[in-house]
């Protein structure tokens, strides 16, 4: 519904995804959006929280006041540990993306396209700050979903049959968590597989710039 | 949060082992060697194994035993100089032994671990160790592509421990451990000492749990681990 | 025997700096950043230096004062995005930079102070990347030969050293420093707290004095050292 | 001499070698003789011994009785810390070796030649048990030095104008310490540098299996 209240949308979207990282996982959130999905996660569940600039376990995000000005995450914030935290330099951090250890990552995007691309670092001419973790993060994580609002702030959608920026990593986005919907990357293209509260099947294929497959069956909604 | 409890017992650990595994095995010599772990694959009888270790051990200790039993198809190694039985194995066929110059055997497994296809090097060039192995121009030298190596599993001795598998090794039985604990899907650690979560310092982790897969903590230390008498 | 003492002031080593040089300097964001030999170089004023570093640091910190200072020739990087003025200089053409993965900057370096000639790896095929690197064919794949970085000087910040030059990191500020402490023939530590042979552990050594060449300890920590108000 | 008592003979040659290394250096000494140099060490002398099996700083060598079980070194002799001893895994070891932070290492030999390059390592068909650390010690340590008896135990040379051997290092060897001289290796071949005490220059000729330049100056003894 277009007069949804985008706070809504935008919290239902990172509590939808939370719950795709399940017990046991090694996981790393990437800057910005992602990160928010950590206040998200039950107390219990165990999992372990990994950040490229050196450390796993990472625990509540922690204000100016009581923060430790060693110990921060990639994206800057203040983090702290918890029973089990490890700190490691940059090379075991990536080693462990690359060989296959981190189960979930992830990531904001600029543009997904259908067959799974991603665009995530780089505006020619506008945004070409250095790609930093992102393309091992994309292209070695065991599974790699995205989390992005359906549209840019223009309305132009970001889900394409192809994209048009510069690419991260080829053929890794599994799954899209957006606030009007879950899409699957599929070998058929984008499918349908949730729906925001609120929001119809006729929305997101308008907001949607590829081909959308709608299955025959209820849609759940989160 | 809390971080997932990876503890087992050194039985089960072993019994994920399949026959015609590539198993990467800690130590230099005594320290680091995991000596129960590999007592109970020779228990438990494993075949056609490749082993992945610095050294062959000495007679009747370690991986000896794995050769003695018949389990090891092939030993990729740097020295077997201390073990007569398996130069014997050797020189007689029973197993077949690939050789690699130390450091670069550490670079391969730790390439592997680092999610690495190959390291680019000059050792080895001028010796018979270049024979064979794939060569790559820069800079208008020839040098030496060898290849990452990873292993179906790992076994691992460490000091302590704690239930994510986040590991730390005791003075020079730190060695191959720390590399191979990343190079293979199967980590098993046998440690002498299991803590709680939060019993190591962040900082003193050697190997962070990520890596780790199944932590076995040992009941004893057999006469294995002792000091040699020389 | 003993282990020789390299401890000097910051002053002294920054002055065997000479202009240039090809610098590592340490840190991600603030943590690990050596922000005393940084300003140190500022006001020494060495000139076409190439700097090596996971980030820029922001506006007004780090090496965004050498850059603002004209100092710097060239940056190899893997993303400034939190520095508008390094951004800048860069579209204007004041400074080129040279962008890499992080992970693959972190194995270069590695790479480099390992003494190996390059690495080999699958990251970045497929982006804008991999355009203009060499190719090397392994298992019937094509993959990216990724030539290691060896710098003239890495300066490091480190939390506890003794004067042989071991040093121990705090948390995250680890990062990129024991890397570069080991990928330069002259490596200069910036220390929180130097105390004497001895005061640390050997399993608690993080980079063996063996790599480092000067230790100055820090009589003060600057504003640069403290938490970000965001 | 030949009448001289050859332990008073070896003794000498580790006591000159000891002398090879000074303050300030990063040494590896190799299994075997190049060991028994520690303890010829001056106790105040500012130096990092290195073993390839994980540590700097060693100190002692230990009996039996007080050894540590996990504190040896390549050779597999029970080590002891000094204090600002460090302990690294066998990557490390060796990126230390090969990256140029090793002035000096100090190996065996069954043979070297008067080009430099050094077998050391492998006997066709006799001893092949693998080559360890050794080719990585001899083509990269900054200076590469040898003790050995001149002759093997047929009293064959060990320096020859060729090895016959598979080598370890090609063109390496700078110096040679043996229970008869001392030899450097020059762009001219072998050249004698000192005489231990009571050998003459002839004796040495004889006991090489290569042209030895002998200088016009006096040769020091040792």
């Amino acid at each position: 519904m277009s007069d949804a209240n985008p706070l809504d949308a935008r919290a239902r979207m990172i509590a939808r995804a939370a719950r795709e990282i399940t017990a046991g996982m090694v996981v790393n959130l990437g800057i910005g959006l992602p990160t928010k999905v950590i206040n998200h996660l039950p107390a219990n569940l165990p999992v372990c929280l990994h950040t490229e600039n050196g450390m796993t376990g990472i625990g509540a995000t922690l204000p100016y006041e009581r923060a430790d000005r060693n110990l921060i995450d990639a994206g800057g914030a203040y983090v702290s540990p918890i029973p089990g935290s490890a700190y490691f330099d940059s090379a075991v951090s990536f080693a462990l993306v690359r060989s296959g250890r981190l189960d979930l990552t992830m990531l904001g995007a600029f543009e997904v396209a259908q067959n799974g691309d991603l665009a995530n670092w780089k505006i020619p001419g506008k945004f070409s700050p250095g790609a930093g973790g992102a393309i091992e993060l994309a292209q070695k994580a065991r599974r790699v979903v995205v989390m992005t609002t359906h549209t840019d702030r223009h309305g132009n959608p970001k889900l394409l049959q192809q994209c048009t920026l510069p690419l991260t990593a080829q053929r890794r986005v599994a799954r899209i968590f957006t606030d009007l919907a879950v899409i699957d990357v599929t070998a058929h293209g984008f499918e349908l597989c949730e729906l925001a509260t609120g929001v119809t099947v006729q929305e997101v294929t308008e907001a949607t710039g590829a081909p959308l497959i709608v299955p025959d069956t209820d849609i759940p909604t989160f | 949060m809390s971080l997932p409890d990876k503890t087992t017992t050194i039985e089960a650990a072993v019994a994920r082992i399949p026959d015609g595994a590539t198993i990467m095995v800690g130590g230099f010599g005594v320290p680091g060697t995991p000596f129960t772990l590999i007592r109970e694959l020779v228990r438990q009888g494993q075949k056609d194994l490749t082993l992945i270790k610095n050294d062959a051990n000495e007679t009747g200790m370690g991986i000896d035993l794995l050769i003695a039993n018949g389990q090891v198809k092939t030993l990729i190694s740097t020295h077997i100089g201390l073990n007569a039985n398996a130069i014997s194995a050797l020189n007689s066929g029973r197993i077949r032994v690939e050789f690699c110059a130390q450091g670069i055997l550490a670079e391969r497994i730790r390439a592997g671990g680092a999610g690495l296809s190959a390291i680019v090097t000059d050792i080895g060039l001028g010796t018979e160790l270049a024979e064979g192995k794939q060569v790559v121009e820069m800079h208008g030298k020839r040098l030496l592509v060898e290849s990452a190596l990873r292993a179906d599993v790992a076994l691992i001795h460490a000091d302590c421990a704690d239930p994510f598998g986040n590991l730390t090794y005791a003075a020079t039985a730190r060695n191959f451990n720390p590399l191979m604990a990343m190079a293979a899907p199967m980590v098993i650690a046998e440690v002498e000492t299991l803590g709680p979560l939060g019993s190591l310092s962040p900082e003193a982790v050697e190997t962070p749990g990520a890596f780790v897969d199944h932590v076995a903590e040992l009941s004893e230390l057999s006469e294995d681990y002792g000091i040699v008498r020389r």
